[in-house]
């Protein structure tokens, strides 16, 4: 596996800080995420009407190419673009979207043929063909373009890696066979491939159009696609407003006329906002819930009625560089797990999180053990234990330092480590880091350890356990640095097989043995929180990062 | 005394200070005919300037000011702020010891010396500018038409001088205070100035109050001359007869301190000391710790102004002896 | 007063006037301008002049304070202006100055005592005991209690200030001191005290005077010879008394004639003179007297007059002369 | 229009002379600016030094019971009594314990920038030529930086910590310092004394430090005063902007920052911290004005 | 006079000089490679160095920064590592807006302190000028962003009349243009106090009142002038206060500015951004000082002959 791996999902993780009271949400479900159809209010959906919704920060990325953070994706993915397959609402389960049905797998399992539904067209007019699909990896295996996307097909798929260096003009992997059939050839098998296909990167585009404005670069400030919605103006920095696109082929969607997108980093005012009625609503993928305004709106019955928690696939964890002293003395790794207090972490993130013991987080297939809670599990906070643990292990320096990116309440939740560590022995030296920063340190492979987060791509297992353990993702995605030959191996082979109990079964083996080795502290799941305004109808999260604003409507204006 | 312009009767000025308040002027007295020359000579801390800046009023908030000072009969103590305004600029003018810094460096000359006009006269602005050009000729300065339009700093000393004097007479005031007008200047300059002040008092009738610390002006511009010591008035009189016969010790102390430009170099002859701080006034007479033939009485009661001869009083208790024979 | 002290020859000292973008200089202004005179020993040489003459420029260039621009000085035949700076802090202990401002001219923060201590401390002369005795001697010597020596100098009058300089001056000895107006800050009373303290100081340690001063009449007093200066150039130089009885050149006889006498039955004539000082980055070309002098000629604007000696022991520098 | 109408000796040896024994309650009623603003910094002081004596809990470490059920900072209470911050730890502690690094980083800041300045100013203005002007230009240069976002971005360089924050405030703060000093360096310099001093035969060097120097300490020492007022403010700017004193570390800075979030439920937070700030801040701007009052007595900047 | 203007004029560029080579050096000595951050950690070592030799980054430091000057001046600020955007067009969204407060807040400096500082002057010693006295103290020790916390929580959000923050109309200008004004309207309210007790007591205003010139005049006509020199030199001088206070002010308000911007691109390291912005900075300033220069010969006339 080679390419870009990933880089973005870290960044995802920053801003998406997670949350919620868990009362009893999200522990019972093992798939299928939760179905809290929060905003699904009774009535008939009406058409029209203007939203407002702040972002904290500019929207990196509109090129589906490149968009592979959780500020873009939130837009690209399903908004101004949409791709062969999609989620079905609120679940983890996929379905045909410009796709006429789920793909043809031949028995091989390496060849997947799509057929396109007829008759769509892009929000200028343009009609959507097959080539339409291909332009788009084309682009992506291009390396001008800068796609992040390239480790996803490379060498995934055939003839990807020879497009890529340059040595021919001819995807052979991916093919047009006429305007309404795409034939994609693997290399080997991949169970989680639709999946793969299901991101955002996998969009079609007009290639025309792109010329037309200038290329690649122009594109990613001037988006068009197929989706429900389409840019209507972009000013970076401030905002940008999405109205719909008239040749969205399901003509009944999107609801809304027109939302406006505000630049906002100032969580506090647009929660002000929210109150003065004017922001529709506030959620992780869009503007977080600060502390407290939860804490507050919590104890006010008319809000929280509107305060939905949801966990997604994402987990915050300490990860401890098994390459790098003392981190490298298996013994030290679990002193470190028995020394951290989770509740603490959870209290500190006013309880929007869920304390896990596990690598997959919860909605994601694999997540069986239902490790949090139970007593037989691997590790407990028992601070005598970890003196114990560090008196065994005969290290002495037990200087460190500690990654963090400076943002609330990860800054805190360290420093709540850093005491419990401190109070077994270390000496923690925490290390604020802005947020490239972040990325350069913890890739580097030279930092001892870090409060790391991680979200899904997609919901697979494989997208946790085979990216951030194998050692070939060592140290970019892998940032543990961890190896272990026969995890290698089992990884390896979990890829390819066949979807079911015994692939899960096998991910189950692998993650006792990472945590075993103590590579991760597992801290806990995020709870998306979210709240909408009483007028705001069908509103809900998908445990993916898609943000289906097209099911959006308002019975108010 | 009552054809006097400017009748002064025990003024006493004090300022404000940590331990109460300072005596800087103790009780003077003195009078001004309409015409007449009157030097005012004393060592610097003798309170000639702040007798002369109580006349105007113009001293700080913290100084108090007691007494009487008449001005054509009228109390300008009593007077409010507004009334005595009208007075200065107008009915009595003053000019200062540093021409360098009485002039405001950010205003034109023409603009400065209009000033008073302004304030007492109405007058049209072409009036006014003809006015100003000719107190400029009045004064002697060359290129009036151009000096109007130049500031202070493009101007020499004596120039400058002669800007204030000019501004001084604008309203051809009655009393004229010259307080050391020209100790800044050179020799050769304060002789253009001093004449320049005799001529325009003869023409105008005006009274001058020559305040100075050289006894060589007070002998050539004035007709009396008013000797303080320590806020005091120490002797009075006629500038012969004071020169010539001085009474008090301090005054022929003084003037035999002074190096002679004439004859044979003699052994100057001081008065031995310093002058008394305001802190730290000796209770008699004044001058008695510096004085040669002081006397029991001089450490302990201070002598009152008496006349020695017909105008020329002298406050002393060697005088009062004589007087009393 | 046959051996000289201190010999100037041509001494210059001219200030760069920069203009411009580059600083470029444009022209000088020159505060001392080809000044020649002796000074012998023991005795007092006077130097007045208005302000703006160059005198005290003239004063500090003959000790070095300033760096001459041209010109020779010559103390007890050591050329001065050829020397270096650690030869010259050496010879430095011959020749004192005294300032005019008694306020300025003491450090406050130091004791008297410390003070005139100093300059032995600099050069290193005697031990500790010997400073603070000389300490006490030479404040006695010039009119003050040695108990000075304890408190500092916002504790004294202008005039005992002015006596402390001169105790300072003459801490090591010097046979030669600059008095820079040295009582023109002083009241009239404190004057005298000051001119005759120095007069006996002159007596008792067999000093050498130049005497800086606007005050003609003190000048008068002090001095035996007397040079006067006008922009920077000595116009006329003679004894004393018959300087003053008998001026020859045009501006000492203005010069003198403007000083009012306190007497009121002395009328004298005065000579007025045209004008003002013209400005010395720009003097007159010839004579520099010219342009305000009542008897200038067509000569006296172009040709500078020579320096001679007119009658023994009486220069001056005007055309009328020559 | 106060002492200028006097004559110069009206009272002889006018200013320093007069001010000699004084009794406290009359110096209080003279200079209230010198002994309030003087009484503020030396609390501060003595809460800096007594800190571990003073404070009843460890600023770094978080309590078992420093948070609600829900994470919330609790309100000040008998046990803590200025409540607790967003990490369950006690607000009043980690207040007593911000009072060092302020004073550390406003007094060894102000130390750099005083030693910088002062030996640029001295040098610049008692030699004069082109090094003075080589300096000056440098001061310049330095004047014309936005200050704080340099000092920030140097921080953020050199990697966020207390030394490096005073190294970055005192090593471009000095620019001023060097402008006062030359300034009193060239008044001084002109001064009778050290031409005196000069024609005595002494040194440069000997001037500059035995008369030059003795004389522009007053100004210094009051300007000293005013830049560790500043200095703290700028500590606090930064730790506030998150480049300054790192946690767990307390600084009000980053205590206000941290406090920042709950301004509204906890406003005790930023309370605490930037009350103390503002008064040690004024505490120090007091004291340079009354110093200024006191040894200074010329009205200016 | 010009060539007072053009001496002050290659006096200011010899300033922006060491300005841009001390930036320079700064970012040079940044932790992180430009070229790395670029194109993402995962680019193999080809590509990176490849961007290098784009970048100029594997030449000498002189040269680089030559290539720099070069750039600068053709109105080339680089690209900015982290938002993928030319600096130059990020400074241009942002720049209008934290001009407005900056004129803002100048405006509350001056409108304030102006007024405040004669008055103070004019009750000298006075308990009104001992009551504003303290008021100004306790405005400059004010810091910055906890004021403007204050004044979000006591007035945008307690009274709820004014935006929490951002950029908008008018009232999105209100709160921060106090918070950053305030401090600096108390340093300009006691430098326009001293420096008009100071000319109140020079002779030419006693000359004014001894030619019966009333208190009113003095202060207006004889005054006012001498004591504005200073003043307007502070003014400009301000502006480098102002920089820094900008950029505390726009982060508590969330103003976006270049103050904002520059936070944040040192927080992302971003070092094109933080150098441009810092140079921008510096060249307000100096450009400022050039003006107030030539506005200060304007008034002055004692400086214009010279």
């Amino acid at each position: 596996m080679e390419g870009l791996w990933k880089k973005g999902l870290a960044a995802l993780s920053s801003t998406a800080v997670a949350v919620a009271l868990l009362a009893g949400c999200g522990g019972g479900s093992t798939n299928n995420a939760t179905s809290n159809s929060t905003g699904t209010n009774a009535g008939t959906p009406q058409k029209g009407g203007t939203i407002n919704i702040d972002i904290n920060d500019d929207v990196a990325h509109f090129d589906p190419a490149v968009a592979y953070d959780q500020g873009s994706w939130e837009f690209v993915w399903g908004n101004i673009y949409n791709q062969l397959l999609k989620y079905k609402p609120q679940t983890t389960d996929l379905e045909p979207d410009l796709a006429t049905s789920m793909p043809e797998i031949s028995s091989d399992g390496l060849t997947y043929t799509f057929h396109i539904k007829k008759g769509i067209k892009f929000s200028n007019g343009d009609p959507v063909t097959a080539q339409s699909f291909v332009d788009e990896f084309k682009r992506i295996l291009t390396p001008s373009v800068q796609s992040p996307a390239v480790g996803f097909i490379d060498p995934a798929i055939q003839g990807a890696d020879d497009f890529y260096k340059g040595k021919t003009k001819e995807l052979t992997g991916v093919v047009a066979k006429d305007d309404y059939t795409l034939v994609i050839k693997l290399t080997k098998p991949q169970t989680f491939f639709t999946k793969v296909l299901a991101m955002p990167f996998f969009s079609p585009v007009d290639e025309k159009y792109i010329q037309s404005i200038g290329g690649d670069k122009a594109f990613d400030h001037k988006p068009m696609g197929t989706g429900p919605f389409m840019m209507q103006s972009y000013t970076p920095g401030k905002g940008f407003v999405l109205v719909r696109n008239p040749n969205y082929y399901d003509s009944s969607k999107p609801y809304l006329d027109e939302i406006d997108v505000h630049v906002n980093s100032n969580q506090e005012s647009t929660a002000l906002s929210f109150e003065q009625g004017n922001t529709a609503l506030m959620d992780d993928y869009t503007q977080q819930i600060p502390a407290q305004y939860y804490l507050k709106w919590s104890a006010q019955s008319q809000y929280s009625s509107l305060l939905k928690k949801q966990p997604y696939m994402g987990i915050e964890y300490v990860g401890l560089n098994t390459q790098v002293a003392p981190f490298n003395n298996k013994l030290v790794r679990q002193a470190v797990e028995y020394a951290i207090n989770k509740d603490n972490a959870v209290k500190l993130a006013n309880g929007r999180g869920q304390v896990t013991n596990e690598i997959l987080p919860p909605g994601i297939q694999g997540y069986v053990q239902q490790l949090g809670g139970q007593d037989d599990v691997n590790y407990k906070y028992d601070p005598n234990k970890a003196k114990q643990l560090l008196k065994e292990s005969g290290v002495t320096n037990l200087n460190v330092t500690m990654i963090v990116r400076n943002r609330a309440p990860l800054t805190q939740i360290a420093q709540s480590i850093q005491a419990d560590l401190n109070a077994v022995g270390f000496h923690v030296t925490l290390k604020q880091v802005g947020e490239s920063d972040y990325l350069s340190q913890a890739e580097s492979g030279k930092a001892q350890f870090g409060l790391y987060g991680w979200f899904a791509d997609f919901p697979d297992p494989y997208d946790f356990l085979d990216v951030l353990f194998n050692s070939n993702q060592a140290p970019i995605n892998n940032w543990a640095n961890y190896k272990n030959p026969t995890v290698d191996k089992e990884l390896q082979q979990a890829a390819t097989m066949p979807d079911g109990p015994e692939r899960y079964k096998l991910y189950d083996k692998i993650q006792d043995q990472i945590l075993d080795d103590a590579a991760w502290v597992p801290l806990y799941n995020p709870v998306n929180t979210t709240i909408h305004q009483s007028w705001v109808n069908n509103y809900y999260t998908s445990p993916v990062m898609e943000d289906p604003l097209a099911d959006l409507w308002v019975s108010k204006h | 005394m009552s054809d006097a312009l400017l009748e002064i009767s025990d003024l006493r000025t004090s300022f404000k200070s940590e331990s109460g308040y300072m005596n800087a002027v103790a009780g003077v007295s003195l009078s001004l005919r309409a015409g007449e020359t009157v030097g005012l000579v004393g060592e610097s801390g003798c309170g000639k300037s702040v007798t002369s800046l109580s006349i105007m009023q113009l001293l700080p908030k913290t100084a108090k000011v007691e007494g009487s000072i008449r001005f054509q009969g009228k109390d300008l103590l009593a007077m409010k702020e507004p009334d005595v305004r009208k007075f200065r600029g107008n009915e009595i003018s003053m000019i200062f010891q540093e021409p360098m810094t009485a002039l405001n460096p950010v205003l034109r000359i023409g603009d400065q010396i209009a000033e008073p006009l302004r304030m007492h006269k109405k007058l049209s602005k072409r009036e006014l500018h003809d006015r100003v050009i000719e107190l400029l000729k009045q004064v002697g300065i060359p290129r009036p038409e151009q000096i109007v339009k130049e500031y202070p700093h493009q101007l020499s000393g004596g120039m400058r001088q002669r800007v204030m004097i000019a501004m001084a007479m604008a309203c051809e005031p009655k009393l004229l205070i010259a307080d050391e007008p020209t100790t800044a200047l050179d020799v050769t300059v304060q002789a253009q100035i001093l004449d320049l002040l005799r001529e325009l008092q003869a023409r105008n009738n005006m009274a001058l109050l020559l305040i100075t610390h050289d006894l060589g002006v007070v002998a050539e511009m004035c007709e009396r001359v008013i000797v303080m010591y320590a806020g005091k008035v120490v002797e009075e009189g006629d500038v012969r007869s004071v020169f010539r016969n001085p009474q008090h010790p301090y005054t022929s102390g003084l003037l035999n301190s002074i190096p002679k430009l004439i004859g044979e170099r003699e052994r100057l002859q001081p008065i031995r000391g310093n002058v008394p701080s305001l802190a730290n006034m000796p209770p008699g007479c004044r001058f008695a710790p510096r004085c040669p033939h002081a006397k029991d009485i001089c450490h302990t009661n201070h002598p009152s102004l008496l006349d020695v001869e017909a105008g020329h009083k002298v406050s002393c208790w060697m005088a009062e002896e004589v007087a009393a024979r | 007063m046959s051996d000289a002290l201190l010999t100037v020859s041509n001494l210059k000292k001219y200030f760069p006037i920069r203009k411009g973008v580059l600083r470029r200089t444009v022209g000088h202004v020159k505060a001392v301008d080809d000044v020649s005179f002796t000074v012998q020993k023991g005795e007092t040489l006077g130097i007045v002049g208005e302000s703006g003459c160059g005198k005290s420029t003239m004063g500090r260039s003959i000790l070095r304070l300033i760096e001459p621009t041209g010109g020779e000085v010559k103390f007890e035949n050591t050329n001065l202006t050829k020397l270096s700076k650690g030869s010259l802090r050496t010879l430095r202990q011959k020749m004192q100055i005294v300032f005019q401002d008694p306020y300025a001219s003491l450090n406050p923060k130091f004791k008297i005592g410390t003070i005139l201590e100093r300059p032995m401390q600099i050069h290193g002369l005697y031990t500790p005991a010997e400073r603070r005795k000389r300490v006490a001697s030479l404040l006695e010597r010039c009119g003050l209690d040695p108990s000075a020596a304890e408190k500092y100098p916002n504790e004294f009058s202008g005039g005992q200030r002015q006596r402390i300089g001169i105790a300072r001056a003459l801490t090591l000895n010097p046979s030669l001191i600059v008095l820079d107006e040295p009582v023109s800050a002083l009241d009239v009373s404190v004057q005298s005290q000051i001119i005759n303290l120095l007069e006996d100081l002159q007596e008792a340690f067999s000093l050498t005077y130049l005497f800086i001063a606007h005050d003609l009449s003190v000048v008068r007093h002090i001095s035996d010879r007397i040079a006067v200066m006008y922009l920077g150039q000595t116009m006329e130089l003679a004894e004393s008394l018959e300087l003053f009885e008998a001026p020859l050149h045009p501006y000492t006889q203005a010069l003198l004639s403007a000083i009012p006498v306190p007497d009121p039955d002395v009328k004298r004539e005065r000579i007025l003179l045209r004008g003002d000082l013209p400005s010395p980055a720009n003097p007159p070309a010839g004579c520099p007297f010219h342009t305000r002098c009542k008897d200038a000629k067509d000569i006296c604007k172009t040709k500078k007059p020579v320096w001679k000696e007119v009658r023994p022991g009486h220069h001056v520098a005007c055309h009328l002369y020559s | 229009m106060n002492n200028a109408v006097l004559e110069p000796s009206l009272s002889p040896a006018a200013g320093t002379a007069v001010k000699r024994r004084m009794s406290f309650w009359r110096f209080a009623r003279r200079y209230p600016s010198v002994v309030v603003g003087g009484l503020i910094v030396l609390i501060m002081v003595l809460i800096a030094l007594f800190a571990p004596v003073l404070a009843h809990y460890d600023p770094t470490r978080p309590l078992s019971d420093g948070l609600s059920q829900m994470g919330a900072p609790l309100p000040p209470n008998h046990k803590y009594w200025l409540g607790t911050d967003t990490e369950g730890r006690d607000v009043f502690s980690r207040v007593l314990y911000g009072a060092r690094v302020s004073l550390e980083v406003g007094f060894f800041a102000g130390l750099i920038s005083l030693f910088i300045g002062a030996l640029l100013g001295i040098i610049s203005g008692y030699f004069g030529g082109w090094v003075d002007m080589v300096i000056m230009r440098l001061t310049d240069m330095v004047l014309a930086f936005p200050f704080l976002l340099f000092v920030v971005a140097l921080v953020a360089v050199m990697k966020p910590s207390v030394t490096n924050v005073f190294i970055a405030i005192g090593v471009f703060g000095w620019a001023q310092m060097a402008r006062i000093i030359r300034g009193q360096v060239l008044a001084v310099k002109e001064l009778e004394y050290v031409q005196a001093a000069r024609s005595l035969g002494a040194s440069a060097w000997n001037i500059i430090f035995k008369e030059v120097l003795p004389n522009v300490i007053t100004p210094v020492v009051i300007y000293l005063t005013l830049a560790i007022g500043q200095n703290i403010l700028l500590e606090a700017s930064l730790s506030f902007l998150g480049f300054g004193v790192q946690p767990p570390e307390p600084s009000w800075g980053n205590m206000i920052q941290e406090g920042m979030a709950y301004f509204q439920l906890a406003p005790w937070l930023i309370y605490a911290p930037g009350l103390m700030l503002l008064i040690t801040t004024i505490g120090f701007n007091l004291l340079g004005d009354g110093l200024r009052d006191w040894l200074d007595p010329k009205v200016g900047r | 006079m010009a060539s007072y203007i053009l001496r002050r004029f290659i006096g200011a560029l010899v300033v922006l000089f060491g300005i841009s080579v001390i930036t320079f050096i700064i970012a040079y000595a940044a932790p992180g490679d430009p070229a790395r951050l670029i194109v993402g950690a995962k680019a193999p070592q080809t590509v990176v160095d490849a961007v290098r030799h784009n970048l100029g980054l594997d030449q000498p430091l002189p040269i680089q920064y030559i290539h720099y000057i070069g750039r600068l001046l053709h109105g080339d600020l680089g690209f900015s590592y982290h938002n993928n955007l030319p600096v130059a067009e990020l400074i241009g969204q942002r720049i209008g807006n934290t001009v407005q407060l900056a004129l803002a807040s100048w405006i509350v400096e001056v409108i304030l302190g102006l007024p405040l500082g004669i008055f103070g002057a004019l009750y000298h010693r006075r308990t009104a000028d001992y009551i504003l006295s303290f008021l100004t103290l306790v405005g400059m020790s004010m810091p910055v962003f906890w004021f403007g916390m204050w004044l979000i929580q006591n007035v945008a959000y307690g009274l709820g009349i004014l935006p929490l923050g951002g950029v908008g109309g008018i009232s999105h200008l209100i709160l921060p243009a106090i918070t950053l004004g305030v401090t600096n309207m108390a340093f300009y309210q006691r430098l326009v106090k001293s420096s008009m007790v100071d000319v109140m007591s020079q002779d030419y205003i006693r000359t004014a009142r001894a030619n019966g010139v009333p208190a009113h005049r003095v202060v207006t006509r004889h005054a006012l002038k001498n004591g504005l020199i200073p003043a307007v030199t502070y003014a400009g001088m301000d502006i480098a206060q102002l920089c820094g206070g900008v950029v505390l002010t726009e982060t508590v308000f969330n103003y976006q500015g270049v103050g904002q911007l520059a936070w944040q691109s040192i927080e992302n390291l971003d070092f094109p951004v933080i150098m441009a912005t810092v140079l921008i900075a510096a060249v307000f300033v100096v450009v400022m000082n050039f003006i107030v220069d030539i506005v200060y010969s304007l008034i002055d006339p004692r400086i214009s002959l010279s």
